[in-house]
């Protein structure tokens, strides 16, 4: 199976491939039957990555700790091709390939204008990120993970609303800045360590005081990118611009790459560094925690609430990572992936409506369950599975990085779980301004529910959500060698 | 005293200067800006050629020998130069001759 | 055996799945046909498992692991069914009182469109219930625990074109939210200390670690007694205790059979069952157990004193539950687990029974709820009138203590009573539980009695001023027609035989589950009964003792809630009128009573507002002014000032440029000549 | 004080004090003269350390064409050089100063190199060798060593001579300039044209 | 001297057969006027190839007593500036043709000027070194105002000139002082007095004002004052020709006289050129964010990438020499490839150089708009771009050295300047169109799209061979 990951990263290039003959070959056809078709070649190029993965998935041997599939091409002597997955990594790129078809599914009709763009943007977004969770090359992960921010530029700016602009320059400078500086810092760790591979750095001994400038250079990038408090205001504003599907795959997957790089890079690399900061790590995403929740619940706007939200969730999962015990991080890789199957169909939730109303204004709703009851119900499961309601897989992470947290900080678990009380609040209010009471504007009267499409869509989500609150053992059983071996070289490092 | 080299490098040092001042207190004055450059110049050949006589090595003179050649080929662009840029605007004052700033 | 339980918890999953997502394609009949034929089944198997666990040839516990939820280093929690006496006691709870109900509903819901949608929301709830009451581990404890609130914010606001009901399921599921904050911390402490969350590793090795400290919020604790009190305000909040009862009273927005169901007989009991289900860790709580005992009795005191003075039919009857669960934690809390279980029980009968009572006066007032418009109904619904009475006499307690016969809670109530009173010899809090319950007692018939009394006697005041009824608290908008057109006789009707029957079904279990139950729950055969279901310490004989209690604390319940029944009869039906001239006078204690001492509005004032304002100051000052102001948006204004300074320092002057070189040299060099010349 | 001081004292001044009026003067045409005088003083500098040829160079090269040039150049453009003065004194004092500045550093420097540098392991300027005369003393090294920079230098010279056609050369349309390939392959056929004329009707053009 | 004259010269080929080349087009073309240009210009591409060909397969050596250096660094050097020389005269050459301006001089300027920058990074001598500058500067000063009825032109050659030749004044006049110290002008005489005592410090404040002069040429501040004015007013062709090789010749020519006659003197020299190197960047991207004018701004863009240039170049090592390599190289193409670009665009017949002029091109032409979108990350040093392979090896051997607080400011630098690139790409492709653009030249595009596509993807496999190719040269710079 070698080589299966490299096909994976790269079988959505072929989609673009497949696009870009498309448009050379059908200049001067009918506009609307070449977006069609455009729609149908990324659609498929997309489910296709996700049976690789899938295979991927069923051919990963979840007994084994260490990276499996690895491929090495030696490039030159800066930057080493190679490539591997771990039960971690796994898991994300089975996201990655998960969300994809339905981003793109999401923007079947929505998206009307430049339509061959946005779909080369996704699907060079889907290797770019993919690409992320599978290298084991520092530089070849720098370059992975720096792409990504062109594609998303571009989603954000051309095809996002009304102030998309300033949102699309905050997304790109603030998440450049933060990863100029881990570009340093793996600069100096590929000095120190004569050596840029991943595994090898991991075991890596770095002495504890360079320790901690590389820590905080390479902290500096994933806060950002997770975000964390108080580097989450770009979040807000380019989820609120971003179209659907941009956001979907924001919150879905990019907002992934942070915790990944912590549970990659920060636990394992710099051990001494991690726990060292833990208390600061702790402090600031308690604060995100209940901050972001007080802020969400002032929101007029609905995508807003629902990003907001995203940063308390994080919050959790940097809590949980740097609980380093395996039942935090279990629960803080739980808590990113329920969270991209829920935030991301939260934010097709709130495409339903915008589609056909063009307003994400709360006000501007109400009263929709009149007219959209499966709407209401699908948005009552995810707005639960947000709420963390046991069952739904926003649970078992919310309440295992707390349970992790609690064993190292009873404070921090203890402001947290405030974070669980707050998120009721905003979400249940989010809910019932925009389903519940009478339909009292008019332009509404005419609102309808959901189309095949857009159930087709939310199926899979659903089932998901429901699935992986039921049985979390499906997750927890992939990556539980990688998170003991983990946690174990962790609790080894720091003497504990 | 006798005169040593310091003496003659500390013409060339003053020259220099004075070339160097040249350029910047004749704000408008283009073709005595691009005198200027050649008194920087021969403040130049007069370092080296000092140098040359000190050292017991003829090499500064044969620098010295490049240096006015050069000279005299940046004198000629600079004024050929200068006269386009006077046909085009009709004067050489370049205080009010910024198109290009910013 | 393993296909019995299994078909009992899984029948109402089946029946919410049918009935919620095929609902609008099978339609109403069928949905409520095979929501209450599961129910009903369930309700059989039910018993059937409680006949079989305490008589018959079941063990007398087991456990049934279905499938792993969570399995993480010792992190482990299974999708399992847990049988014993006490869940066994729930089942048949659960299952009788939600199968009635669905059964009642068929009648009270009658006109809504929406009645596939409500008998799933009634299935899923009972699902809930029923994976909470089976829990072999705390992670399925708090599935359940959520899954229940859900189910009530789900149904609480079934109306959700009525902003009130809506605001009030929110309600609902916030302040449940709140004890369940607590609820998480006191699992990860039993998880921290004990290494497990399952049951039954847990609970032997709790005495060995009985007198350890734990360290939290930087502060040292008694271990066990942390953890005790960290669940207990999950109980709190579940089971309306004070500080975290605001949200039962609103809940009454539901419909009413929800009400019965969900906020009177089984929800709400839920924190007495994980108290008494609890008891190995509680008994080696001794504080934990003085707070229990002290937020029960208070709880019950005020509950009381707010439903002395409301008029909203259901409302009393809230406030009356919230009165009689705190009588529970107070049994739980002086070590009586086994009164509280009972009084759990009896209780689910009769206030179920009231509940539904009170729905079938609503329906036949046409949803009117203000017993002040009410008033001698006893002619035109006798049968509702006939089990109201039976469902107040069971409530207060009605029994003769020397024969020990009587209705319901005269054995549960007085059971509780004289086991504070035992308590209370040594330890004053339970002493001043027991004053409590006698006070409450009194208030209890008051109210009761009240209700009884403004609804079913006196003159009829519904006659007139009648035709709005429909706004205040019907969001029926789409009935509204119909209800128009038969409201045009005002007349009162009686309820159909569908919700007579399950009335009449409770008013039997109203009268008779004392009597039948009392020597299992509390009496000599308890320990035969219980098996070890629940643990009581070796140094607790609280029910002993409470068999010895003297005569006078045997006969003060009767005599105070006689006392109160009294003062009811001459205060309404003696001297009609003259609550309501006690109420305009608007005294302050009666101001204080009717506005539930002012808790919702020192909430809104403090924690809604609060919250508020922190949410606009972090918005808007710390997110935009300070994080973006200072941060991106600074350095960007910053950075393009600096740029446009830079800008224009390049003024295109050639003798600008130069000087800017010279200037670099005279720089450079000086630096050189600094550093270097050595 | 010798001869030699006397002298080098008179050329340095005088080549100082033209310098700087080459800078001040009012009219340009007088700077270019100042700048001759600068460039006559500073070859006798020359001289005086024994670089004959180089002194004859300069003379030759910068007053012979470098200075004519720009005088040429003076006079071709016609510009009014009074307000070209004005402003002058503006920037003056901290020219001044960073200008003094430099000065004084770079005096420092030099007497560094003077004290410290290779050039102080001789006293004096060298001798004038009599069997090597400076100009073949560079000759010799010149064309052997740095034949190949000579050979750059030359094309240093194109460039500028290229440069200064193409910036400057123009190609006035209708000047006529004599062709002589085309006159000499004149014909009587093509000069000529024989016309009958018929009386009467005149020529008509 | 031990080399006999026909040994030197076949060292010296390149530039030798250069010369002779270009005497025999001016030849050529003074006869033939205008209507040769292109012959001129394809005469003087083919001899440019030539040239490095030569270069790319002469021997090793030292020549004219060691004024002449040829290595494996001056071959990497001269094979890059002789390649990239023929595209500024494919571009030039029908440019000039558009605008009227069609004169067979500009291919004949470029190769002289291509000779000196030959002559550059051979230098082995202060002498050659300054002639090779006055040579190739003294072409370049020509080429900007090249336009000359064009007052924006001539003002660009003007400013340029006087500056130049002050800088020039400067680099001589440090180039007297070593003289002076060391007593030799060779740069072997010069390194060898720097290790004896006497001479010690006192040799390095000519060298001072020598890398003033140099810092002039690759437009480092604090002398970069010429480069935004002489972007935007010289012709654009022309400014591509200015922007990349004579850059990659002084970046060399500077390596290697602070490798090779400075070499035992980093110490020192490092402050200075980290000075330079930080202001350069600061100066770069913050000018770079209030110009409206996409020549300016590439300008400021190309103070900034010397600054980063620069940091390599103060590792002082071995690898930071490579990283400068690479990152010229590499640089060089991305610039070509911008100005190309703007060749390429223009409106009614203007070119379009203001950055609104930009808006909505990505309807318009969306290949060019994706060229330049390209070319944009790529020169703010996004990966997988060119531009991003460039500067991690700069910053490598920068944080390899142990400057890595320098790295981490000058990183923070290049957020800044991401900037201007985005606004950029938002005008293209954010923004409305105003109107239609005429259609693009063939050869501008042509290379536009190659210079994109070796950007992205083609730099990849590149890297492979570059790299290698870099760090034999950089070897050869004698430093550890």
């Amino acid at each position: 199976m070698t080589g299966i990951l490299s096909l994976i990263t790269f079988s959505p290039m072929l989609g673009v491939a497949a696009l870009l003959a498309l448009r050379a070959f059908s200049a001067g056809k009918d506009a609307a039957g070449v977006a069609h078709s455009a729609k149908i070649i990324a659609l498929v190029t997309t489910l296709a990555t996700l049976a690789l993965s899938v295979l991927l998935v069923a051919q990963f041997n979840a007994q084994e700790a260490g990276f499996q599939f690895v491929e090495t091409v030696n490039w030159f002597s800066g930057a080493t091709y190679r490539m591997g997955v771990d039960g971690i990594s796994v898991l994300f790129v089975l996201l990655t390939a998960f969300l994809l078809p339905i981003c793109i599914l999401a923007s079947w009709e929505s998206i009307t204008d430049r339509v061959m763009e946005y779909l080369i943007a996704f699907l060079l977004l889907e290797t770019l990120v993919i690409g992320v969770f599978c290298a084991l090359d520092l530089v070849l992960f720098y370059l992975f993970f720096e792409g990504g921010l062109v594609p998303m530029f571009l989603i954000i700016g051309i095809w996002g609303g009304k102030n998309r602009v300033y949102a699309a320059y905050k997304f790109f400078l603030y998440t450049l800045l933060g990863s100029v500086l881990m570009l340093a810092a793996i600069l100096a760790m590929a000095s120190i360590a004569k050596t840029t591979s991943i595994p090898d750095l991991m075991v890596f001994k770095f002495d504890p005081k360079v320790q901690i400038a590389l820590w905080l250079a390479f902290f500096a990038s994933f806060a950002v990118k997770m975000p964390m408090w108080p580097v989450h205001t770009w979040l807000p504003d380019a989820h609120v611009e971003a179209p659907t599907a941009g956001s979907v795959i924001l919150a879905g997957i990019l907002l992934k790459m942070g915790g990944y790089g912590f549970l990659r890079f920060l636990l394992p690399m710099f051990p001494q560094a991690s726990q060292y900061f833990t208390p600061l790590v702790f402090a600031m995403s308690v604060i995100a925690v209940v901050y972001t929740s007080l802020v969400a619940f002032r929101q007029t706007d609905i995508k807003k609430l629902i990003a907001y939200s995203s940063v308390a969730h994080m919050g959790f999962v940097t809590m949980g990572i740097f609980s380093g015990n395996a039942v935090g991080v279990q629960g803080a890789i739980f808590q990113m992936l329920s969270h991209g199957v829920i935030a991301g169909a939260l934010f097709l939730c709130v495409g339903v409506v915008y589609d056909r109303m063009h307003t994400r204004e709360i006000a501007f709703y109400g009263g929709l369950a009149n007219r959209m009851p499966w709407y209401a119900a699908i948005f009552m499961l995810f707005t639960m599975g947000n709420v963390g309601l046991p069952g739904t897989s926003g649970f078992v992470g919310e309440i295992m990085t707390m349970t992790g947290v609690y064993g190292v900080s009873t404070w921090t678990a203890l402001v947290a779980a405030t974070g669980v009380i707050l998120s009721a609040v905003y979400a249940l209010s989010l809910y019932r301004r925009v389903i519940f009471g009478e339909l009292v504007n008019p332009k509404l009267a005419g609102i309808q529910d959901l189309t095949l499409r857009e159930v087709a869509i939310f199926a899979p989500l659903i089932a998901s959500t429901l699935i992986l609150g039921v049985r979390p053992g499906l997750v927890f059983n992939l990556t539980a060698a990688s998170v003991d071996q983990l946690v174990g070289v962790y609790k080894a490092a720091i003497g504990g | 005293m006798t005169i040593g080299l310091i003496h003659y490098l500390s013409v060339a040092a003053i020259l220099f200067t004075i070339g160097v001042l040249g350029i910047f207190v004749n704000r408008k004055n283009i073709i005595v800006i691009l005198m200027s450059i050649e008194l920087i110049l021969l403040a130049v050949n007069i370092n080296l050629v000092a140098f040359s006589a000190y050292l017991h090595d003829v090499v500064g003179q044969i620098f010295a020998m490049f240096v006015l050649t050069v000279a005299a080929a940046e004198a000629a662009v600079g004024l050929a130069i200068l006269v386009t840029f006077f046909r085009n605007r009709g004067d050489i004052a370049v205080d009010d001759a910024s198109v290009m700033k910013g | 055996m393993n296909a019995i339980v299994i078909a009992l918890v899984f029948a109402p999953l089946l029946g919410a799945l049918i009935a919620g997502l095929f609902g609008r394609r099978i339609g109403n009949l069928a949905s409520q046909s095979v929501t209450t034929g599961l129910l009903l089944a369930a309700c059989a198997l039910s018993w059937t498992t409680f006949y079989q666990v305490i008589w018959g040839d079941w063990p007398g516990h087991f456990t049934l692991t279905l499938a792993p939820f969570i399995e993480v280093g010792r992190f482990v929690s299974h999708w399992s069914i847990r049988i014993d006496t006490m869940s066994a006691v729930m089942l048949v709870v659960v299952t009788s009182v939600s199968a009635l109900v669905h059964v009642y509903s068929w009648g009270y819901m009658a006109e809504d469109p929406d009645r596939p949608r409500f008998f799933a929301y009634l299935s899923l709830f009972t699902f809930a219930m029923l994976m909470l009451v089976t829990a072999a581990d705390f992670m399925q404890l708090f599935f359940g625990w959520e899954g229940v609130g859900l189910a009530s914010y789900l149904l609480i606001g079934f109306w959700f074109k009525k902003p009130s009901a809506s605001a009030a399921a929110i309600k609902a599921f916030v302040v449940n939210r709140v004890g369940d904050f607590g609820f998480a911390l006191g699992i990860m402490t039993v998880f921290w200390m004990f290494g497990t969350i399952q049951f039954a590793e847990l609970f032997p090795m709790i005495a060995a670690k009985a007198g350890t400290h734990w360290s939290f919020i930087g502060q040292s604790w008694s271990a066990i007694d942390l953890a005790c009190g960290l669940l207990f305000i999950g109980a709190m909040g579940k089971s309306a205790q004070f500080f975290l009862h605001t949200w039962l009273p609103d809940a009454m927005e539901g419909p009413t059979p929800v009400s019965a169901l969900i906020h009177a007989a089984t929800m709400v009991t839920a924190g007495v069952y994980m108290v008494c289900l609890l008891s190995p860790m509680f008994e080696y709580a001794p504080v934990t157990k003085q707070i229990v005992t002290l937020i029960g009795a208070v709880t019950a005191l005020f509950a009381a004193t707010v439903g002395l003075a409301q008029n909203d039919i259901k409302r009393v009857i809230a406030y009356s539950t919230c009165s009689q669960l705190g009588y529970m934690f107070f049994a739980a809390g002086v070590g009586a687990y086994q009164a509280a279980m009972f009084h759990l029980f009896t209780h689910a009968f009769f206030k179920a029974l009231l509940f539904l009572g009170a729905g079938s006066v609503i329906h036949g007032m046409h949803h009117e709820q203000d017993m002040r418009k009410m008033g001698g109904l006893w002619k035109y619904l006798p049968v509702t009138y006939a089990v109201m009475v039976i469902g107040t006499l069971a409530i207060t307690g009605f029994g003769i203590p020397g024969v020990e016969i009587g209705f319901a809670g005269f054995y549960s109530k007085d059971a509780i009573i004289e086991s504070a009173y035992a308590a209370g010899q040594h330890n004053p809090i339970a002493y001043f539980a027991f004053i409590v319950g006698l006070l409450a007692a009194a208030l209890t018939a008051f109210y009761s009695w009240r209700l009884a009394f403004m609804t079913f006697h006196g003159t009829a005041k519904w006659g007139h001023g009648h035709e709005d009824h429909g706004h205040a608290h019907d969001a029926h908008a789409h009935s509204h027609g119909e209800h128009d057109d038969h409201a045009q006789d005002h007349k009162p009707h009686e309820s159909p035989f569908a919700m007579l029957l399950p009335l009449i079904l409770l008013a039997i279990g109203a009268i008779g589950a004392g009597y039948a139950f009392v020597e299992n729950f509390v009496g000599e055969e308890r320990n035969a009964f219980w098996r070890g279901a629940i643990f009581n310490a070796p140094t607790n004989h609280v029910l002993e003792h409470a068999h010895h209690s003297p005569q006078w604390v045997v006969m003060a319940p009767l005599v105070v809630s006689m006392l109160g029944l009294a003062i009811a009869f001459f205060v309404y039906v003696l001297n009609e009128g003259m609550g309501a001239r006690v109420a305009a006078r608007r005294g302050p204690l009666h101001t204080f009573f009717y506005n539930k001492w002012f808790f919702d509005e020192l909430y809104e004032a403090t924690f809604v507002r609060a919250a508020r304002w922190l949410g606009d100051v972090f918005w808007k000052v710390g997110d935009q002014k300070i994080i973006d102001g200072l941060g991106p948006d600074g350095v960007a204004a910053v950075s393009a000032n600096i740029g446009q300074r830079l800008s224009k320092g390049q003024s295109g002057y050639v003798y600008h440029y130069a000087f800017v070189m010279l200037l670099g040299v005279a720089g450079l060099l000086s630096y050189a000549l600094w550093a270097w010349a050595r | 004080m010798d001869l030699q001081a006397i002298a080098f004292y008179l050329l340095a001044a005088i080549t100082v004090a033209s310098g700087l009026l080459v800078i001040t003067a009012r009219n340009p045409v007088h700077s270019v003269l100042f700048l001759i005088l600068a460039f006559f003083t500073a070859a006798g500098l020359f001289v005086m350390l024994g670089a004959e040829f180089l002194a004859m160079l300069l003379v030759v090269v910068y007053v012979g064409a470098v200075a004519v040039l720009f005088l040429f150049v003076v006079m071709m453009l016609d510009v009014d050089f009074s307000q070209l003065r004005e402003g002058f004194s503006r920037y003056l004092p901290i020219g001044m100063v960073v200008g003094g500045v430099l000065a004084i550093e770079m005096i420092l420097v030099a007497t560094t190199v003077a004290n410290r540098g290779a050039a102080s392991l001789n006293a004096a300027p060298a001798n004038p060798d009599a069997a090597l005369p400076n100009a073949e003393a560079i000759g010799r090294v010149l064309y052997t060593d740095y034949v190949y920079f000579f050979q750059a230098a030359g094309l240093v010279l194109l460039v500028a001579m290229i440069g200064a056609i193409v910036l400057t050369l123009r190609h006035r349309p209708g000047v006529r300039r004599q062709n002589i390939g085309n006159q000499v392959a004149r014909t009587p056929e093509s000069g000529m044209e024989i016309v009958q004329i018929k009386s009467g009707e005149g020529l008509s053009e | 001297m031990t080399m006999n004259f026909q040994d030197a010269l076949v060292l010296a080929r390149p530039e030798v057969f250069l010369a002779g080349a270009t005497l025999f087009l001016l030849v050529y073309g003074a006869f033939r006027g205008e209507k040769g240009m292109s012959e001129v210009s394809i005469g003087a591409s083919l001899a440019l190839f030539t040239a490095a060909a030569f270069a790319a397969i002469g021997p090793d050596g030292a020549a004219f007593s060691g004024g002449f250096i040829a290595n494996s660094a001056t071959r990497f050097a001269k094979v890059a500036v002789y390649l990239i020389s023929p595209v500024a005269i494919l571009l030039g050459d029908r440019w000039l043709g558009r605008v009227d301006n069609k004169r067979f001089e500009f291919p004949i300027l470029i190769l002289l000027a291509a000779i000196g920058m030959g002559m550059m990074v051979s230098a082995g001598d202060l002498i050659s070194l300054y002639i090779g500058i006055e040579l190739q500067s003294l072409a370049l000063y020509v080429l900007a105002a090249f336009r000359r009825d064009d007052a924006k032109a001539s003002e660009a050659g003007l400013k340029y000139f006087v500056l130049g030749a002050l800088s020039s004044g400067l680099l001589l006049y440090g180039a007297s002082l070593i003289y002076g110290f060391a007593g030799s002008t060779h740069f072997d005489v010069i390194a060898q007095s720097i290790q004896h005592g006497t001479t010690g410090t006192g040799v390095l404040f000519g060298l001072v004002f020598l890398m003033c002069g140099l810092a002039f040429k690759v437009s480092a501040a604090p002398f970069h004052m010429w480069t935004p004015d002489v972007y935007e007013g010289a012709p654009t062709p022309i400014v591509a020709f200015f922007a990349a090789a004579p850059k990659l010749a002084a970046m060399v020519l500077f390596a290697r006289v602070l490798s090779e006659a400075f070499g035992s003197a980093i110490d020192q020299w490092r402050q200075i050129i980290v000075i330079t190197a930080f202001l350069s960047v600061a100066i770069g991207a913050f000018g770079g964010l209030a110009q409206s004018n996409i020549k300016r701004l590439l300008g400021y863009s190309s103070i900034a990438n010397i600054g980063y240039a620069l940091i390599g170049l103060s590792a002082g090592t071995a690898e930071g020499m490579q990283a400068v390599l690479v990152f010229m190289v590499l640089y060089m193409i991305d610039v070509t490839g911008f100005f190309a670009c703007l060749g390429a665009l223009s409106r009614d017949g203007k070119s379009m150089e203001s950055l609104s002029d930009f808006a909505g091109l990505a309807r318009l032409r969306p290949g060019l708009a994706l060229v330049l979108t390209a070319l944009s990350f790529s020169v703010m040093g996004l990966p997988p771009f060119s531009g991003f392979w460039a500067k991690l090896f700069v910053f490598k051997a920068a944080i390899a050295s142990g400057q890595w607080i320098l790295a981490a400011v000058v990183l923070l630098g290049s957020v800044v300047a991401a900037f201007y690139y985005l606004r950029l790409i938002k005008t293209m492709w954010f923004d409305p169109a105003p109107g239609q653009t005429d259609t693009p030249p063939v050869e501008a595009k042509g290379v536009a799209f190659a210079a994109a596509l070796f950007c992205f993807p083609l730099v990849l496999p590149a890297m492979a061979w570059l790299e290698p190719m870099a760090r034999t040269a950089a070897v050869s710079f004698g430093l550890k």
